[in-house]
């Protein structure tokens, strides 16, 4: 039965990553990343189980945890790059 | 008892992984950026209670039940928060909404 | 069967290359480096790959008497690799900075172009 | 069987990688490719491995290559130089790596040279010596702690090559009250929720620290898990916050400390009557003597890489002003 699962999550993976590489908005690839981290979350739970080895938990908590770093990374890169863009335009009149 | 307990948990994990593909499905196939975000954030939640539900009937209880609910609480609080970021992000960037942009077009008209 | 297992091998190859194309062949900086990490990437697959053992599980004991264990060494090699790959090419990007500020452009060709001047 | 889905993932993700030339996408699909190898080392049976990835290529390494991106520019000004050649070059050794693969021992294959010379060593000897169920931290502290000596050695350098190009001499003081460098405290549901989770990942980090001798974990993930808390700390409240709680000369100080209290247990070893990183003498039995010298240059370890990154993304953050 974890099979079903493990399927669900890889196939739900590649659609992800097909909508990460046509885009067509960055916004997409970021949506298409964040995405990833929660089916990476998922994947490595059921994984760890159908292993046999449940102490492995470890790895998707870590995963649960610090995904959340890197939309708000992506989100910060936003906001420098629009203080920048207003500061050249402010600058160059 | 059981056994009960098995085929809640395979019905569990089967509607999970239904609704994971589910969300894949929608955030390939919908036309623009805030429908696809839907698609994808309301399904990751869903699928993400149903799945680690499925699983922590499976475990029974042990340390490996408490790993998988703090494991849920973080992505049921991480999760939302950042599509709301991100869709705040993109509509502060000026992408605008489908629905909006097609009453535009027709008011110009 | 063969084949899928090779298939391992197969993947690092061309993911090894694929990082050596961007090196080769990309003239933007930042470019280059992705590129690098890429092919480290594909390093670290390469090794973990081959410490994998049939039936086996990860070295760390359970208390079952009759496991198989991967071979530890390609992990330990791998993990220490990791963290020192990210620091030094968090030193590839500090001199990339440098080169923008200093030059204005992370472009191979146009830094040629400004040399010579 | 789901290694091989996965793989051509991967693949997908590094050629998408190398054909956009939009960088940031770049970026995006890099972590997505390191996701994808975390899980890859786990099904490979590789926890700590993938352990260590998830660590650093879920946050540090996207934080380090947004911050630099945002100091260079977004997009891939030139066309690719010497393509047909590039290209043909890659694709014969491409070819070569491949005919080369059909000679290999079979994939899985408990005969393979690799498998019968030190490991098996190595797995049967650390009952007896050092006594921890991680075979990985055993014999990355213990068996081969020259070499993970040198590794911290390598990550502390590069950290002082960093700041020696970028700089690191910014008082928090300045940053805080400076415009443009309040962070992301406008976003509120953000903030509310990164706050509450700064303690987990600061408590998972500790867990990751000294659990590693029972289970994944040790001073390499651990000090990555620790940075990650406090980058989260200082993307929602501001760079000058994060200095403030945990000054710049504070994050020399363990940088040094790291690599001092290793060499440090290494000539205890020395002193005590034993070799170079021999923990054996520390105490009047072998294996509890180990297990006190794993311990402290796990901490060294983690010290050293908490330092080393957390420098190295302020020194970044800090040339943006």
């Amino acid at each position: 039965m974890y099979y079903v699962v493990t399927m669900a999550t890889l196939v739900t993976m590649g659609l992800a990553l097909i909508r990460a590489v046509v885009g067509p908005s960055v916004y997409d690839r970021v949506l298409a990343m964040n995405m990833f981290g929660t089916k990476t979350v998922l994947l490595l739970s059921v994984i760890a189980f159908l292993s046999g080895r449940p102490d492995f938990l470890d790895l998707a908590l870590a995963y649960a945890l610090i995904n959340f770093i890197g939309v708000l990374a992506v989100l910060e890169f936003f906001r420098v790059r629009s203080l920048r863009r207003r500061a050249e335009q402010t600058g160059g009149q | 008892m059981a056994m009960l307990l098995d085929v809640l948990s395979w019905v569990l994990l089967t509607l999970g992984g239904i609704s994971v593909l589910i969300g894949g499905i929608g955030a390939l196939r919908m036309p623009d950026l805030y429908t696809r975000m839907h698609a994808a954030s309301v399904t990751d939640s869903m699928g993400a209670m149903l799945v680690l539900g499925g699983i922590m009937l499976q475990a029974g209880w042990s340390l490996a039940t408490i790993k998988l609910i703090a494991i849920l609480l973080f992505l049921l609080l991480t999760s939302p928060t950042s599509s709301n970021a991100l869709a705040s992000a993109a509509l502060l960037a000026g992408t605008r909404p489908l629905a909006e942009t097609k009453q535009d077009r027709g008011q110009a008209q | 069967m063969e084949l899928l297992g090779l298939y391992h091998y197969w993947v690092f190859a061309i993911l090894l290359m694929t990082g050596l194309y961007a090196v080769i062949a990309k003239l933007n900086l930042f470019k280059k480096l992705i590129g690098l990490s890429l092919f480290q990437a594909a390093v670290f697959l390469l090794y973990i790959t081959m410490g994998k053992v049939d039936g086996g599980t990860a070295p760390i004991f359970s208390g079952a008497a009759d496991a198989v264990f991967s071979n530890p060494l390609p992990q330990v090699l791998i993990l220490t690799a990791i963290v020192v790959g990210i620091s030094t090419t968090a030193l590839g990007l500090g001199i990339v900075v440098r080169i923008k500020e200093e030059y204005g452009s992370i472009e191979e060709d146009e830094i040629q172009e400004i040399d010579r001047q | 069987m789901f290694g091989i889905f996965l793989l051509t993932l991967v693949l997908i993700t590094g050629v998408a990688i190398v054909r956009t030339d939009n960088l940031f996408v770049a970026v995006m699909l890099m972590g997505i490719a390191s996701l994808l190898i975390a899980v890859n080392f786990f099904i490979l049976d590789a926890a700590d491995v993938a352990l260590t990835e998830a660590a650093v290529g879920a946050g540090i390494s996207t934080v380090l290559f947004l911050s630099a991106l945002a100091l260079t520019s977004e997009r891939e000004r030139s066309k690719s130089a010497r393509r047909v050649l590039s290209f043909t070059v890659v694709v014969v050794a491409a070819l070569v790596l491949i005919y080369a693969t059909f000679d290999k021992p079979r994939f899985g294959d408990p005969q393979a040279p690799v498998q019968t010379h030190v490991a098996p060593w190595y797995l049967e000897n650390t009952p007896t010596y050092i006594d921890i169920p991680n075979v990985v931290t055993a014999v990355l502290a213990s068996f081969r702690g020259y070499d993970t000596l040198g590794e911290v050695f390598v990550v502390f350098t590069a950290g002082i090559g960093v700041l020696f190009l970028l700089g690191g001499g910014t008082t928090p003081g300045r940053l805080a009250q400076e415009k443009g460098n309040e962070g992301l405290r406008h976003y509120l549901i953000p903030r509310v929720v990164g706050r509450f989770l700064i303690p987990f990942i600061l408590l998972f980090g500790l867990y990751v620290q000294f659990h590693g001798e029972y289970g994944p974990g040790g001073g390499f993930q651990a000090g990555a898990i620790v940075t990650a808390a406090i980058v989260l700390f200082a993307l929602i409240e501001g760079e000058g916050r994060a200095l403030a709680v945990l000054p710049q000369r504070w994050l020399l100080g363990l940088m040094a400390a790291g690599p001092l209290i290793y060499g440090a247990v290494g000539i205890a070893g020395i002193v005590m009557g034993g070799n170079f990183l021999d923990y054996s003498p520390l105490s009047s039995d072998p294996v509890t003597g180990q297990h006190l010298g794993i311990l402290l240059i796990e901490i060294g370890v983690g010290v050293t890489v908490t330092g080393v990154l957390l420098s190295i993304f302020h020194a970044f953050a800090a040339r943006g002003r």
